[in-house]
């Protein structure tokens, strides 16, 4: 696009972020922020449609989810969801980093968190390894011979329940932890972005919308772990 | 182009001549285009070729339902040929229509704004439509979808062993096409308004597709993950629907419906802006109510997802669960009779010229208001019972999706198609493709109620030889529509090169579009207009001298 | 076009607070899950889960204070319709025997 | 009717003539509706049509002709949905006296069992005057039940029962549709609804050589092995099934059910979902073993013990005395 090329230069030419088409920065940034907020709204829905199914299903088979969900590590489970809390820190700080234009800082910040994020999806693949070991697995491989609780104490299941209830595992722990991969992605480009000195105070919005991201992928970590690790840990 | 042809180098060069469509001529100067009325040019291509597919594939539907007998074709054929005729229609037609093309060349245009907030966005969710539409396309000839557009559960992931998942696929890839026009739309309204254009100023049309795209982004998100459930139980065994695990099929339906009821005002939300706009400038009046009818429509898009229920009123959801979700359909009732009698009101003491985009808007309030009126005898649970799953269902929502969207689209396609080409197209001709299609859609959905209520079930492939007079007059129908559908094509595309050239404002219509000329610079305005003015200030600007357009002959 | 708000962030102090606050929450909403509180265990997992989201949108994603009023808006819609979709599907689910 | 040209169904059943008062009823509101703005928009269209030297009048708006047309509207809406639920929640509730019929659909065939042990494809032989309850389930995907001139329909659903009752008033041969999409043969998959006097009904019946449901169902009651924890002297592992149909049950995690259809049927068939309270969750899956018209068999065992065997030959099941239960299971 020749034309629209020549008019951005000619607008405002110390940030070349600033696309023709707006008045000027604030209206972009305004822009790029509520347009960020809007897609966070479409995942929520996106995510909402399996925890409505969820919902549903842990009512109908409350015995068959307690028991499959003890079958999950609550340990991984809490681990990885201390990892996204932390991860959350460093994202806010980073931005926070880059709204006082201190690349190095912002960089390492950007640094920690792709790895913690990693620890993440590294801890994920081995509590999935483990359902292949212990042919969790949703399919014809599948097995559920495990109907004791941590206590001993019998729950009687049918197995195809506790089937479904790995079915809504795998979904769910898997379009989060994709989600988690495309997250990762960002971030790896944003580090090197910010280190070749993109962004500015004057200008940070694609770290402030990536920190938004990051932080609603946790949100949903943040109940994903209780309703699907936690239940009936107890009597 | 009859105007002169300008080298790419000079584009920047203020001559009044210089528009956004010959501003680059190159296919890539096309299809690399981040300007929202190129990229609104490129969806109406793709979404005229998917709707004359659909068409043809529902010329197939009414081929073989010609005789009781099935004669033309296999079960299996007519399966996949609704099929394909209702996803192509729903998906990949009816859903991008108004807001793809019509919305996208005009959000900015009305609100005094350069192009769209995310231009680029703009352009990927043409990519996006295009990519799921070639997935589509592949999907049909290498054996097509027997699922109904609707995917039932266990059908779709356990009985048909068609291909579900590439469908599916496409489905989610359109979805997002249509998340990011929505959510275009949103920020641009909120963010890019013209000083002084306040939101109690805006355009009607406007006001729809602000309706619109929040059903876009609420809505559409559920779907996706929905087929992608799908795909992954009939890929992985993953068994979220299956029965035999314990897994319900009716969840299934709540998910589907969850979208694809509010996907219905998806459809004809942006339809019903048009008809304000048409009806305002050929009345010349400012609308009855705006502000009832501008807050209608987000009536609307809310109530919409309260009601999703009502297609599953026989597929053994509770007793009480249908009785609320009857209840509830009612309540997109009142805001549509709003719509309807401000338009009808607004006609009192005007002054109405019968050129082609008001007869569309006529036939629109005519063959809405039975759409609707049968929609509520649907919500009505002791009629629905009988008459869900048969003919009469087919009739409501051709009825609401042809006579109402459809006629809506045509009549803005007229209406704004000197600003899109810059070319008059022929009055006449026009006008007798307006009654072809009215006539023509009568004959082929009128006798469905019928058929429905004497109880021929949908999806039927033969049928007992009672019912076939009424088939054949469907037939017949849709033969008249047909004509009707193609005449706009032919003469649409004369005008481009015969017809007569469009002054900036031919209909002396008010709204921020017609201040520029037609066709629009790249960049919409040559200044930022400054709004000072209520929306529809009809009494400030004369009408045009001849009672039609130009060049009218 | 609202005012920009040129604060958005707080203190590195206040975040590590925040932040130390949702590991705290963790270890609660673990430690829950092993006493038996009858149908109260699911109750406070999830009220815990909320508090934390709460806080994560408020803080880190700033939503308090600095923002304008239409984010608040845009997110409150976003619960608000998924409370519609799990409320009006549990209407069906719950007043309907399961099999 | 008129086979030619048919512009109403015909009205065969209790039900018929009920719904068509509604649909005349609606048929007439929106017709008024449509007349009125149909004329409205064409007279105003002619009277102000576009003339030298007559202008527009803008006119705001008003608020109170607003609210009018929202609330006049709802009113009338309102007695559409309230007529509306009043029938349908007549459809959906079995009168106590019904007698049952089960109905298993397959792709792409309609399975009937009578309680006589009557079996027929694709018809269904009923007498007037007798209320019909059918108790319905699929082995493949959905289907649905449609007999247009009953006015009913009912999607049936695999792995769990619907019902759907009606009382026959005409005798005569009927259209019986599937009306969900099914696959391939949907437009096939229907048959015939015979509706008989009660005499020939009666002679019809007894041309049958079957033995009754119920007695398959004791048969297989025994040759599955029911019968060694389900004793009706003493106690056995399992509870005594003699009059659990239709009864509250407490369950172990101290919720109570309705035992209906569905919850007879998924004792059976998952008997780990709800365990009665005191027993231990030890009986077998039987999912896989039997048949879906064993399984009917089954369910209408356990039923006939909650009854006091009947004298008419089964062909009615005596009234429990217990009132009509809504058909779904509540869940307190
Ligand atoms: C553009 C699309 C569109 C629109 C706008 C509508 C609008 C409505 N629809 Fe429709 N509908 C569909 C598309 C649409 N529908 C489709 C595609 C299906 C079938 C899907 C499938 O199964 O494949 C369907 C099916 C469908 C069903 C399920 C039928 C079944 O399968 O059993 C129901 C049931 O309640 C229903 C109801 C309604 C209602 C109440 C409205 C209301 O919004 C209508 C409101 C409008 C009015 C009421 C008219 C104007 C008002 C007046 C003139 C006032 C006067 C009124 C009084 C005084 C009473 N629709
Ligand atoms: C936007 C939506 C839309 C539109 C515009 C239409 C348009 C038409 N529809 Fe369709 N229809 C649906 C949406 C739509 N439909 C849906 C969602 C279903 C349900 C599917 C399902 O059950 O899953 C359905 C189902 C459906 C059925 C029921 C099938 C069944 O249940 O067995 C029938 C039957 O008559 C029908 C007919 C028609 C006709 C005659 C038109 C006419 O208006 C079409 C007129 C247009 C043309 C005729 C095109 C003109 C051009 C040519 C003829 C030339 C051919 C050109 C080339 C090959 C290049 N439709
Ligand atoms: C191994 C012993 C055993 C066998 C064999 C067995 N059951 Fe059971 N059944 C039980 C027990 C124990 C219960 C109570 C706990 C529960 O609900 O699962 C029960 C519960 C039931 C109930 C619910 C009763 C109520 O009071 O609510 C029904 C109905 C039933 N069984 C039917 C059958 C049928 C039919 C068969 C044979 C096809 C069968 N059972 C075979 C042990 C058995
Ligand atoms: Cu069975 Cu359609
Ligand atoms: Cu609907």
């Amino acid at each position: 696009m020749p034309d629209s090329q020549a008019i951005v230069m000619e607008h405002e030419a110390h940030n070349p972020a600033l696309l023709h088409h707006f008045a000027d920065a604030q209206q972009q940034k305004n822009a790029a922020s509520l347009g960020m907020w809007l897609f966070l709204v479409t995942e929520i829905m996106f995510f909402g449609g399996m925890f409505c199914a969820y919902l549903v299903y842990r009512l109908a088979h409350f015995n068959a989810f307690a028991a499959a969900s003890q079958q999950l590590s609550i340990g991984m489970g809490a681990f990885n969801t201390a990892v996204l809390i932390v991860s959350s820190i460093t994202v806010v700080l980073a931005v926070k980093a880059a709204e006082a234009g201190k690349r190095k800082v912002l960089v390492g910040y950007l640094i920690i968190t792709v790895l913690l994020g990693m620890t993440f999806l590294v801890v994920k693949g081995f509590e999935y390894r483990e359902k292949f070991e212990k042919h969790h697995v949703p399919g014809s491989t599948f097995k559920f011979t495990d109907t004791f609780d941590d206590n001993g104490k019998q729950i009687p299941v049918n197995p195809k329940e506790a089937e479904l209830f790995f079915s809504l595992y795998f979904a769910m722990t898997g379009m989060h932890a994709l989600h988690m991969i495309i997250g990762c992605g960002l971030f790896g480009v944003l580090t090197v972005f910010a280190w070749k000195g993109h962004y500015s105070p004057g200008y940070f919005t694609p770290i402030e919308n990536a920190g938004l991201y990051w932080h609603l992928v946790d949100i949903i970590w943040i109940y994903l772990f209780p309703l699907l690790y936690l239940i009936s840990r107890h009597s | 182009m009859a105007s002169t042809v300008i080298p790419a180098n000079q584009t920047l060069a203020p001559t009044p001549k210089l528009n956004y469509l010959n501003n680059g001529h190159t296919l890539k100067s096309w299809l690399l285009t981040t300007d929202h009325k190129r990229i609104a040019l490129l969806y109406l291509i793709s979404v005229t070729v998917f709707f004359f597919l659909g068409g043809f594939f529902a010329m197939l539907i009414r081929l073989e339902l010609l005789t009781p007998q099935g004669d033309l074709m296999q079960a299996d054929t007519y399966n996949k040929v609704f099929t394909m005729h209702g996803m192509i229609m729903v998906f990949f037609f009816l859903i991008p229509v108004v807001p793809a093309v019509l919305g996208n060349f005009l959000v900015p245009l009305m609100i005094g704004a350069k192009d769209l907030a995310f231009p680029r966005i703009n352009l990927l969710s043409w990519y996006l439509y295009i990519t799921a539409g070639t997935l589509f396309l592949h999907c049909m000839l290498t054996g097509g979808v027997d699922t109904g557009w609707t995917f039932y559960t266990p059908y779709s992931t356990v009985g048909s062993n068609t291909n579900v998942i590439e469908a599916g696929l496409a489905v989610f890839i359109a979805g997002f096409s249509s998340i990011f026009t929505g959510l275009n739309f949103i920020v641009t309204i909120h963010r890019m308004r013209a000083p002084g254009l306040t939101w109690d100023r805006l355009p009607l049309f406007i006001w729809a597709n602000y309706a619109t795209s929040l059903i876009m982004i609420l809505g559409t998100p559920v779907i996706a993950i929905t087929v992608v459930l799908v795909a992954v139980e009939r890929l992985f065994h993953l068994g979220i629907f299956d029965p035999r695990l314990g897994g319900d099929p009716l969840l299934f339906q709540h998910l589907f419906w969850f979208y694809s009821h509010p996907a219905v005002y998806i459809m004809i939300l942006p339809s019903m802006g048009v008809i304000s706009e048409l009806i305002a400038c050929f009345a010349r009046k400012r609308i009855f109510g705006y502000k009832f009818v501008a807050l209608s429509s987000l009536a609307i898009a809310v109530f919409g997802f309260l009601v999703w229920a009502h297609h599953m009123f026989v597929a053994g959801i509770s007793l009480y669960a249908a009785m609320i979700f009857s209840f509830l359909s009612f309540s997109v009732g009142v805001p549509s009779a709003v719509k309807v009698f401000n338009w009808t009101a607004t006609l009192y003491k005007s002054s109405i010229s019968y050129a082609t985009p008001m007869l569309y808007a006529f036939g629109f309030i005519g063959l809405f208001t039975i759409g609707g009126l049968t929609g509520l005898m649907l919500a009505t649970i002791g009629i629905d019972v009988h008459v869900t799953d048969t003919y009469f269902v087919v009739a409501h929502f051709h009825y609401v999706m042809v006579g109402g969207v459809l006629m809506g689209y045509l009549g803005g396609l007229h209406f704004w198609w000197p600003k899109i080409s810059g070319r008059m197209y022929p009055e006449s001709w026009a006008k007798l493709s307006a009654l072809l299609v009215f006539v023509g859609f009568n004959l082929t959905f009128f006798p469905q109620f019928i058929l429905g209520y004497v109880g021929m079930p949908r999806r039927y492939w033969q049928y007992p030889p009672e019912f076939q007079v009424l088939n054949v007059l469907s037939t017949a129908g849709s033969s008249v529509l047909a004509v009707g559908y193609l005449l706009p094509m032919i003469y649409l595309l004369w005008s481009l090169k015969y017809g007569p050239i469009a002054e900036a404002n031919p209909w002396g219509a008010a709204g921020l579009e017609w201040q520029t000329t037609s066709p629009p610079p790249t960049f919409n305005f040559d200044e930022t207009p400054v709004v000072t003015w209520e929306a529809y200030n009809y009494d400030e600007i004369p009408a045009p001298k001849q009672l039609e357009a130009p060049g009218a002959r | 076009m609202s005012e920009h708000e040129e604060h958005t962030s707080h203190s590195q102090a206040f975040y590590l607070a925040i932040g130390i606050g949702l590991l705290v929450l963790t270890a609660t909403t673990v430690g829950a899950a092993f006493v038996n509180l009858g149908p109260f265990n699911p109750i406070i997992a999830l009220l815990i889960a909320t508090i934390k989201a709460t806080l994560v949108v408020l803080f880190f994603m700033h939503v308090k204070g600095a923002s304008e009023k239409l984010t608040g808006a845009v997110v409150v819609s976003g619960f608000f319709f998924l409370a519609i979709l799990l409320s009006l599907s549990l209407a069906d689910y719950l007043t309907r025997s399961w099999r | 009717m008129s086979k030619f040209l048919p512009l109403w169904p015909d009205q065969a059943s209790t039900m018929a003539s009920q719904v068509d008062a509604l649909y005349i009823y609606l048929l007439l509101v929106s017709g008024v509706m449509t007349a009125l703005i149909y004329i409205a928009v064409t007279v105003l269209a002619i009277k102000y049509r576009r003339v030298p030297g007559r202008d527009a009048q803008q006119i705001e708006g008003s608020t109170l002709l607003e609210i009018t047309w929202s609330i006049v509207p709802l009113f009338v809406m309102m007695t559409f949905f309230i007529w509306g639920a009043v029938i349908y929640f007549q459809e959906r509730t079995p009168p106590a006296d019904a007698t049952e019929v089960y109905v298993v659909a397959k792709q792409w065939m309609w399975k009937i069992e009578h309680m006589e042990g009557q079996r027929e494809i694709n018809q269904l032989h009923v007498p007037t005057g007798q209320n019909i309850k059918l108790i319905m389930t699929s082995q493949d995907v959905i289907h649905s039940f449609f007999v247009p001139a009953f006015r009913i329909k009912q999607d049936v659903l695999p792995g769990r029962y619907t019902t759907l009752w009606f009382k026959a008033t005409q005798p005569g041969r009927y259209h019986l549709f599937c009306a969900e999409y099914c696959g391939t043969n949907h437009s096939g998959m229907g048959g015939d609804i015979v509706v008989m006097e009660p005499q020939d009904y009666a002679q019809w019946m007894a041309g049958g050589p079957s033995a009754p449901l119920q007695e398959t169902g004791k048969q297989l009651f025994t040759q599955l092995g029911c019968a060694t924890c389900h004793r009706f002297d003493v106690q056995g592992r399992g509870p005594n099934l003699t009059a659990v149909y239709n009864k509250p049950v407490l369950l172990e995690d101290g919720r109570t059910v309705i035992a209906d259809e569905n919850y007879v049927r998924e004792s059976i068939l998952n008997p780990t979902a709800k365990i009665v309270s005191g027993f231990k969750p030890v009986m077998p899956t039987f999912q896989g073993i039997v048949s879906d018209e064993q399984l009917n068999a089954l369910v209408a065992y356990v039923k006939s013990l909650a009854q006091p065997p009947t004298g008419t030959a089964g062909l009615q099941n005596q009234p429990p005395t217990s009132p009509a239960q809504p058909q779904n299971t509540q869940v307190q």
